[in-house]
Parts: structure tokens; C-alpha cells; sequence
């Protein structure tokens, strides 16, 4: 089992597929002959050529679009958007396109289109580059959305995603292209439908995502050594379909929820899992579920602002002890 | 071009008027819903392109004024009015409607509501042709007004660059719903705008169906032998309002009466009596005719086939096995 | 008192405010001599003349961002989007731009910029032209949405919105247009903040927006009358910022909660008033809160489909019967 | 122009350069961050152009590489560099940071982080300035790369139609981050891209000011007089990379060097010391008294001022006062 960053665990994935199957593709800006922003395509251009490792113009909605028109042919784009808030500009092919055309031509045409989209807030970039937007992409009917929190996922996930006749949209963050991690050496493919439990644990769950993941790993050690509270860690990973049932096992089992994203609050996957929460396990619950989440705000520059935005391990760990009262 | 098929492309364009007009009675009555755009005076622009191109194999793309391309295309008309009247039997399975006409057996590609949204995708399908090598070029009729969308400056810039095999049909009706063209476009000469994208391009009279017909034929070609994109401009009208709601205050009763006189049925038709190959008479009982067609086969067909059952409403979100990999 | 409909609301909002301020000015497609697609801007051409009424290409991002501009320097724009699905297109210069420019300019710049659209199912018109998208803009930080389920309001939220120094999305519903209510001849203004109780009651509070509204109050008498549960019905209306305390303060009293939305549920206005419900008064609760929402999928054509795809009174009737065992 | 001007401009440039550069050396000692993209090479377009326009009552917007236009709109560099080091007295209050920067005083309208979006934000000032009815004009810098962008031909057209008084200067660099021009666009000569919006364009050298200011007087006369707008394209290059994190692997060190040669302070400075304006040493004693004054005044000020407070994270996403009408 080799261990490899996060952006290597992508790039293996797009040059398992591109060498298996020719109609396989990606397209997006610089990441061929400059091998990508986070070097995920890297060597790529070279090794398949300028028709399938595709330097576009700065022109999102209409290469997005045109990865769809491919896609429907029965071709496999993988589009990179540099970062999720260009994805604005993208939406329209997206939304109106390929999420729908599978359910309106009545399941005649099919769309295996994968976008690959780095969400969340690096590091002081500011409120135009710092969007989380993976609520968005959920929102809309028709469209697959998750996110991988570990090397693993990102190559397991996007070689599930290039073979799905669905398409999918993957998340990625800025922040975790260099994180390391086993990735097992035989070829695997992560489920694009469930979530997986990180660590297991009774007294409390924690949902989390892409890199909230890894804040609520750091809060349950801390929780289970400081405070003798044994959480259970989920990763979402697929946020649409999301897994209401594996939200509401563990819920079950703990009796107590806890959701952390990176993103504001309103209307977000906080939301929905806390719905999802109220719908299917209600009475099952021993305290009221609680959302660690952003600031509604847009993501100020200075340093010190950014870091009072965007929550973290420790805001997580005084969510479970204000729970427990300890 | 025998006498054979100068008939039979007149009573194409005589099936293409009878066909819509009867649409808009079946509107009326209630059996046909949601927003219908119909093709009345542009019969030459759709028949007279589709003629010189390879339909079955060719891949065709439009906006919601798609009836006429689908059955050019090769689309049976009966899936046609069937979906239009929201059955299962219907061509997009009654899931579509007017707006999102679907055959991927004879390679239509679509209708599609957003102006402009086609663009990419038609570019899409030249990309997938050039992934795998084939002799088919994709089609992409719009309108005048999609030209302001931001996705034709973009996607004329990457499908030159890239070298796609698409040919573009601009249907230019002089209005966009109803603003006169001059009112939202600086260059009213469609075939203008495209200079700065070194594509090919030309413009003609789109109500004559043999001037249609010759270049269309040497812009097929084009885009066949040199796998590169073109562009052609038809001068043509709609007769009829934009929808089924449309006031038509904005254009006077004498342009309406002065296009009229250019109804690309009577041009063709004169210039095939004058010619010999058809006589007045055999005219009307070709028209009867295809009323007979439209009547006894196509809306009988479309009345009596069964609407989708309800219980499979939510089928075709998701392709089957759009989760199944690993 | 005089009775209007909804569109004579906005119409005379419109007109008030572009005689009172010469910077007010309105654009979007169709709205000028045409009179905008629903009457919303009609008359207003002639009145105050092109370069205050603007009928637009066919390009809703420059568009919006062209209103944003003029924000920036103290004009007034009322930009009109004819349908909610073509927001896609303009999300940059509304998400980027319009959301971000007071914050990111630390509150140097403001911008006055309203927007207005109609959002939601119709009648039959098909997946990409049926969306409700309203928690999209609910769901970035800096923009204000409010959503008018009367004429009144109708009328009095784009006066304030006009007013506001914010950026305002409002969202209206194709099938409101010609909802018929009383609107006090004096000039007044709908705060952009706060819930409306549309109905008291004790037993189960109903939360609705926009033409939800109309079913929650059906629902309520229906309630009444034949099953004796007391239904108080909550306009939400602002939607951003929502009211959490205006949320709370109804459950409080009714311990019971239903939330009545006509889009589909996965991260929604359901899933947000959910999770408020939850973070304020949770043991107040005596049955776990229930979302009514539309199916998952993209709005088929067909109209029984289309049908079962979208809540109705029926609906909410049914899960409040369920709550109460009744 | 005499020589104290001509001095004062080559010390505009050189503070331009020196400015730059001391950001470059405060980024890797990490007292800026976020993403910074300079402007050495450059600096006789902005300064030359500018030095052309009414600075201060013209409006001028630009893209993410904005610190020098700025500069030259009237904006003190303390205020800019207070900004890049995230303090309260930065011109955006430590949240813009270098991509956002804005001085509405000055009518400096702002930097942006997404290319392309500045386009119809620089049309909707000059709407602005149509409906109030004064002299100023709206000045809008954009890099070649960003003419791809959708909002280039969506704003190009409306800007002509309605007889916006827009000058858009492109500084064409020839790259876009790492794709050379001729990678990603057909006609690499951007000023004949807007003919089919029959908008008056030329191209000419940026890398020497007096070139830069003849075409910019013709170009800022021609907006201001004809009330239309104007496309000004200088050729230029920058030296460094295109932001801190560029590997500088996509261009040659002799294509580097050769425009190393045509650097814009070079060619005025050797032109002024060739006239007898300047000598060697009065240049390199301006040189020293401008990185003095840029270490003294500048820097110390950026980092003597404090941080915003913590507390104030939340301020400015809504104005004060944005609901309170009625
Ligand atoms: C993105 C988008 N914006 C606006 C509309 C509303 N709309 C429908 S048709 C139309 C006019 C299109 O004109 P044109 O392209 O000339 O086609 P024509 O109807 O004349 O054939 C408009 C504005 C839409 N459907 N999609
Ligand atoms: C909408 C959007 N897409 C992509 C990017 C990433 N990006 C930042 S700068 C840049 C290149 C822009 O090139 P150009 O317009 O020539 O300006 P230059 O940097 O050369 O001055 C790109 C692609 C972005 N910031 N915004
Ligand atoms: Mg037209
Ligand atoms: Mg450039």
C-alpha cells in the first residue's frame, strides 16, 4: 500500500481511465502543459496528447457545456474548474443541462460527465476564491455530488465517477491537495452512495465532510482522552444521493448529532442532515442536534477574520462538551 | 435533384406546416401544454440544411422551435405529437414536452429551453466525433437572439481552435420574442460576428429552399472535408407569434403580409408548377393528403396511446447502475 | 382599498419609484415595449422612455452585472430575469459581485441593486423551465431575499427592495401574476425582515412562502372546519435573512411544525427552518417537524406527473393529519 | 509635456516597480497573503493611460493585477499596502486584500478576483453616468485572457447598443497564468474582436508610455466627446510570474530576456537621459528616494497600523440601516 498526497490519489485515477478507455478526457485551464493548479493532471498532456488533456480559455459555462455535448455521445469528460467560485459561471450547463437531460429525454440519453471543482477556504484569498459551494451542487435534482476527505477517496471516487453514466461532481479543497495517505496499490473504486464511518464511537455522532472530516477526527481524539466522550466520526463523502439511513444508524446508536462544514449555515448540508435527523429518527434523539458551521458572512482577507469565519477542531469540541455539559 | 424528390420535399415542407398548425390546435384544446413554439415560415431553413446533410448519422441540436428538426432528422412523427401530448409512447417517453424533443436513435440530440445553451453542446458532439474518429459532423440550428449569449463567443472561439466538426445554422427571424433584432444586437448580419473566430462563414436567403439546399450543401461539406467548424446565416420569418401567447404588436401587419408573400411552401411550389413537375391540382391532393397523414395516423396515434403511469415519476433521475462500480 | 393583481403590485411599485427617483431604471428581456412577459413593467416604456426602460439582449450575466455596476454608483436597477432557471446564467455577477461588494470593500461600496424573478412549477413547462431555485440565493452570505406570496407584498417588497441600500433578489411565481388582493392606496413598504402570521391558530404552525402560502391557508380551513386542529399559518417572506425568533415564537406556542415548500427538499427553506427549529426551541417540540416538498427529480411534462412531482394543500393537509393521529 | 511631468511619470513607474517588488519580498516573509499577482513590465499602461484620463472623477475597474491602477487613480499607497498587510486603515478595511481593492473617493471602483466580471460592472458605471448626465467616462483594464470570457461579447454589444461611455483598455501580455494566447484564442490581435459590435478599436505598443498616452488621449477624447465606447489594446508583458506560485515553465528565458529589453522605465529613462532631461544619477537618486519613502512611509505605515477587531467580523454584509423603510 503506497502512501500518496491527495492530488497524486487524482491524478493515478485520471491516468488509470485515460489509459484504459480512449474516450476518456479532461479539460480545463492549465492543467495540461502546466499539469494543473494543484498538479492533479500533471504529466498527463504529455503522455495522451493536446485532444485529450485539454487547455481551455477562460470560457467556464461554455466548456462545461461542451463537455456535456461530449458526454452524451457517450465520450468521458473530466472538467477541472480552478476553483468552485468560477463554478458560478458554469451553472447553467451544469444545471439546466446535465442534471436534466437523462430525466427528460426519458432516459434515452445518457450523461456520464464528471466535473472536479476545489471548494472551500485556503488561505486568505478572500471573499471571491473562498466560497464553499457544495450546497449548490446538492440541491438540484439529477446531479451526483461528493467529496472525497482523503487520498484514498480522491482516486476512489473520481475512477467511480468516470464510470458512472450519471454525472458527478467532485469536491475537492484547496487545502488538502498535499495531504497524505494510504492508497491501496490494486485498483478500487469508492462507492458514489453512502457514508463511511471514520472512527467508530457511542455517546456521540459527528458528520462531517471533505475537511471538516478531519477536524472532527481531531476532536473525537481529543474528546475521547480529555473527556471520556467516545464519538462516532462520519464521513458523508456522497452528499447527493445522501445516505439516510446510515445518518439515522448512527444517530440510533449514539442518540446525539453533531454536523461540521466548512460553509455557512443557512441552507446547507447542516441543514439537510438535521432534517434528515428530525424525519427519520426524531425521538430517537437525547439532545437537540447542533450545526458547527462558518459565519453567514463573505470570507474577510485578514487573517485573524478568516479565522473567526471558518470554524475548526476546537469549535467542534466545545459543540460536544456544551452538549454533555462537561 | 429529380422530380421525385422535388415533390417529396415539398410535401415535406407542406407535412411541416400541416403538422404544426396542428399543434396549435391540439394547444388550443388543451391536449398539448406548457409552451409551444411553432415553425410556420422557416420550413426551408430546417428541410432545406437537413436534406444535404447525413441524418441518421449526423448529430442535429436546436432550441424549442425543434419540431421541424426532429422529423427532418428523422424522427417518426407520431413519438412526436405523442410526446407533445405527454405520452409514454412519446419520443422523450411524455417525460420532455415540445421544448425537449429527444431521438438518439436517429442521433437528434435535443431541443433545449435556454437560449444559447446549445452552443457547447453541438460543440460537445464534434468533440466526441473527433475522440472517435468519424466522418459524422454535428448541426446546431439557433436563433438569432442566441447569438447575444455569452456561450456563442465562447463556443465559436473553442470549436474553431479545437478544430470541431460543427456546422452552425443561424435561423435569423429578425426578433428574439418581441424585440426587433436591431433593438438588442449591434450587428445585424449574424454571419459577421463570427469573422474574429477564423471561421468560415456565409449568408442566404432561408426561404427559397434550393438556395438553402446549395449552401447548405457546400457548408456540410466544408465541415465534413475540413473537420473544421462553419457558419451559415438564413434570412427567414416566423408567421406566427413567438409562442401560443404571443400579442405580435410588435411588428406591423405589412411585414407580417410582406413575408408572407416569401412562404417558402408557395416559393417552391410555384416555381415546381411552373416547372412542370407538379400541377395545381396534385398540389391539393397532396395537401389533403398529409392532413389525412397528420390526422388519421399522427394525432389518432397521440391520442390513443396511454400517459406514463404515475408511479414511475421519479424513474430516469439516475441512470440504473449509476452507483455500481468496485 | 383597492384590488389588484399581483403584477399590478409590482407595475405600480415600478411606477412610484421611477417617478419619485430619476436613478431608478428597470431592465431585463421584453420588458420595455413589450411590456414584460407577465405585464409586471407595462406602460412603463412609454412613460420614462429606453434609457430607463430597457429591453435587453438575450445575455442575463452582463446584464445583471451591468445593473450591479450601476448600483455601485448609486442607480437604482430593478433588473427583471424572465424565469428563475435563466438566473443560472447570471449567478456570477449576482454570487461574485452583487453579494460580495459591500463586505469585501469593507463596507465602502454599497449596492442598491434589486433583482426580480419569477421562480417555480407552472403549468407543463417542462424540466428547464419549472425550477425553484430559492435557496440558492438563500444560501450565500450578502444578498437579501425576500419572496411575496400576495399583491400587497407583491407591491410593498419592491418598494423597500428599491429603498434597501442591499442587494435584493425577489422571487415571484409565474402562476401568481394574476392573484387578485387588496393593497392600501397609500403608499407603504413590507419590511425585508420578519414573518407574517397569516392565520393564528394553536395547534401546529404551518410555514409557507409564495404560492405555498396560498396552500398552507386551503389547508388551514380545511383543517379547521373538518378536523378541528387550529393551524396557525406563517408567511416566511424573508427568506434571507430569516426570522429565527419570528420561527421560534409560533412553535413555542403550538409545539408543532410543518414546513410547506414547492421545491424539492435536499438542502431547502424545509431543511433551514428545520434546523432553527431545532437550535431554539427543540424541547418545545411535541411531534418531530415535518418538510412538504416536491419529489427529487427534474419537473417532468407530462401534466399528472408534473402533478404528482409538486405538493399541494392535499399535502399538507395529510401530514398535519398525520402528526395528530387524526 | 515638460520635463518635470516627464519626471514625475518615470518616478511614477519606478515607485510602480519598487512597489511590486517590496510586495513580493513582504509576501515571503508572510505579511501578505492570499493570492498576489504583480504588475513589473507593465507599468506604462496603467500609468499612461491614466496619466490621460480625469483621474478622480473617471471611473476606473480592473481585475486581480490592480495595484498600480490603483496607485495612479489617486489612491494613497499606504491605504493599499496597509491593505495587502490586513490592517483596518487598508483601503477595503483589511477584507478586500490585493485582489479587492476599492476607493470609491478616488473612484477607484475596484479590483476583482474573477476574470471577465469586471466587463459589465465597468458597462454599468457608464450607465451610471448616462442616466445622471455628467462628463466622466468608466475605464475598464482586463488582460487578453478574459476577452474569452462570456461577459466580453455579452458586454461589448449592450455597451455599443446603448452608447455606454466605456473605454476598455486589454492589456494583452500574451498569456493567461501558463497558456500562451495562440493556445487558447483564434484572433490573438484582441482589438479586431470587437468590429461586430462596431466598436472603434486599435492596438499599439505598451511598453512605452509616450506611445501609451498618444493612443490613450485619442481614446479617453474619443469616449468622453462621441459618449461611446472605445477599445484600446497595448501590447505588453510581465516579467515576473503571474502570481507568487508561477513555475515559469511555459516561456522561454529568451523570450523573457527580449522583453527585459523593451522594459517600459528602460525605454523612458533612456529616452529622458538621451533628451538631457534626466541624468544616470538623478535617476538612481530617485530611485533611492522612492524605495525610501516606500520602506519609510509606506511599509512602516502597513505595519505599524492595527488589525481589525475580531469582534467586527460580521460588520458590513448588510448595510446599516438596509431594511428600514416604511
Ligand atoms: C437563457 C434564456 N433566456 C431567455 C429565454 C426566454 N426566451 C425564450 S425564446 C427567446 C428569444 C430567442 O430568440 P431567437 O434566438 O432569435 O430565436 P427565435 O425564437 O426567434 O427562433 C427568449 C428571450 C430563454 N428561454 N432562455
Ligand atoms: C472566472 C475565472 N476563471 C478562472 C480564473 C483563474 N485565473 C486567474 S488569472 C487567470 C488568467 C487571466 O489572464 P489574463 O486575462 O490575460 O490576465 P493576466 O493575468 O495575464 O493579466 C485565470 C485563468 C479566475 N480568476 N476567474
Ligand atoms: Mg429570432
Ligand atoms: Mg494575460
Amino acid at each position: 500500500m503506497a502512501e500518496l498526497m491527495y492530488w497524486q490519489g487524482i491524478l493515478r485515477a485520471h491516468d488509470e481511465e485515460m489509459a484504459r478507455d480512449p474516450l476518456v478526457f479532461a479539460m480545463g485551464e492549465d492543467i495540461g502543459v502546466a499539469g494543473g493548479t494543484y498538479k492533479a493532471t500533471s504529466g498527463l498532456f504529455a503522455k495522451y496528447g493536446e485532444q485529450r488533456v485539454i487547455d481551455t480559455p477562460i470560457s467556464e459555462n461554455s466548456y462545461t457545456g461542451i463537455g456535456v455535448g461530449a458526454a452524451m455521445l457517450g465520450a468521458r469528460p473530466i472538467v477541472e474548474i480552478m476553483s468552485v467560485n468560477f463554478a458560478w459561471l458554469a451553472m447553467d450547463q451544469l444545471m439546466n443541462n446535465a442534471a436534466k437531460i437523462h430525466y427528460m429525454s426519458g432516459g434515452r440519453i445518457r450523461c456520464p460527465f464528471v466535473m472536479r471543482v476545489p471548494g472551500g477556504t485556503a488561505h486568505q484569498l478572500g471573499a471571491q476564491h473562498s466560497a464553499r459551494m457544495e450546497k449548490v451542487f446538492m440541491g438540484v435534482s439529477g446531479l451526483r455530488v461528493v467529496t472525497p476527505a482523503t487520498p484514498r477517496d480522491a482516486y476512489g471516487l473520481l475512477k467511480s465517477a468516470v464510470r458512472s453514466d450519471d454525472p458527478v461532481v467532485i469536491i475537492e479543497h484547496e487545502s488538502m491537495y498535499n495531504l497524505k495517505g494510504e492508497v491501496p496499490d490494486d485498483e478500487f473504486f469508492t462507492p458514489l452512495e453512502g457514508v463511511e464511518i471514520m472512527r467508530p464511537g457511542k455517546d456521540v455522532s459527528i458528520f462531517a465532510y471533505n475537511i471538516s472530516v478531519h477536524w472532527a477526527l481531531d476532536a473525537a481524539k481529543k474528546l475521547a482522552s480529555e473527556y471520556g466522550i467516545d464519538a462516532e466520526v462520519i464521513d458523508l463523502r456522497a452528499l447527493k444521493p445522501l445516505d439516510r439511513a446510515g445518518i439515522a444508524a448512527s444517530v440510533r446508536k449514539t442518540h446525539h448529532a453533531i454536523i461540521v462544514e466548512e460553509d455557512e449555515a443557512p441552507v446547507g448540508v447542516g441543514s439537510e442532515v438535521m432534517a434528515i435527523i428530525n424525519e427519520e429518527c426524531f425521538f430517537d434523539l437525547d439532545a437537540a442536534p447542533v450545526r458547527v458551521h462558518a459565519l453567514d458572512i463573505p470570507i474577510p482577507y485578514n487573517h485573524r477574520l478568516e479565522k473567526a469565519a471558518i470554524p475548526n477542531a476546537g469549535d467542534v469540541i466545545a459543540a460536544v462538551r456544551k452538549m454533555f455539559g462537561r | 435533384m429529380d422530380a421525385t424528390d422535388q415533390k417529396r420535399l415539398l410535401r415535406e415542407m407542406l407535412f411541416a406546416r400541416r403538422f404544426e398548425e396542428r399543434c396549435a390546435e391540439a394547444y388550443h384544446e388543451r391536449q398539448i401544454g406548457g409552451f409551444l413554439h411553432l415553425y410556420p415560415g422557416e420550413e426551408a431553413c430546417a428541410i432545406g440544411v437537413l436534406e444535404k446533410a447525413q441524418t441518421g448519422s449526423d448529430y442535429v441540436v436546436t432550441g424549442y422551435r425543434d419540431h421541424i428538426h426532429a422529423i427532418k432528422s428523422g424522427m417518426d412523427p407520431k413519438a412526436l405529437m405523442a410526446e407533445l401530448f405527454g405520452k409514454e409512447a412519446g419520443c422523450s417517453k411524455g417525460r420532455g414536452g415540445s421544448m425537449h424533443l429527444f431521438d438518439p436513435d436517429v442521433h437528434f440530440m435535443g431541443g433545449y429551453a435556454l437560449v444559447g445553451g446549445p452552443f457547447p453542446l453541438a460543440a460537445g458532439f464534434a468533440k466526441a466525433i473527433q475522440l472517435r474518429g468519424g466522418q459524422e459532423i454535428s448541426i446546431c440550428f439557433l436563433g438569432d437572439g442566441a447569438n447575444n449569449q455569452g456561450t456563442f463567443h465562447e463556443t465559436m472561439n473553442m470549436a474553431s481552435l479545437w478544430k470541431l466538426p460543427v456546422l452552425f445554422i443561424c435561423e435569423n427571424n429578425l426578433y428574439g420574442i418581441g424585440t426587433a433584432i436591431e433593438r438588442s444586437t449591434v450587428e445585424i448580419n449574424q454571419y459577421k460576428r463570427v469573422a474574429p473566430y477564423g471561421i468560415e462563414a456565409a449568408q442566404c436567403d432561408g426561404q427559397d429552399i434550393d438556395i438553402v439546399m446549395a449552401h447548405a450543401e457546400k457548408a456540410v461539406n466544408y465541415v465534413r472535408e475540413q473537420r473544421k467548424p462553419y457558419f451559415l446565416e438564413l434570412m427567414t420569418y416566423r408567421l406566427r407569434g413567438h409562442s401560443m401567447s404571443d400579442s405580435g404588436a410588435y411588428r406591423s401587419k405589412e411585414e407580417v403580409e410582406e413575408w408572407a408573400q416569401r412562404d417558402p411552401i408557395g416559393i417552391y411550389k410555384r416555381r415546381l408548377v411552373e416547372a412542370g413537375v407538379l400541377t395545381e391540382d396534385e398540389f391539393h391532393a397532396m395537401d389533403k393528403a398529409v392532413q389525412d397523414e397528420i390526422e388519421n395516423e399522427v394525432v389518432r396515434y397521440a391520442i390513443e396511446c396511454p400517459e406514463p403511469r404515475v408511479e414511475d415519476v421519479a424513474r430516469y433521475v439516475y441512470t440504473e447502475g449509476g452507483n455500481n462500480h468496485g
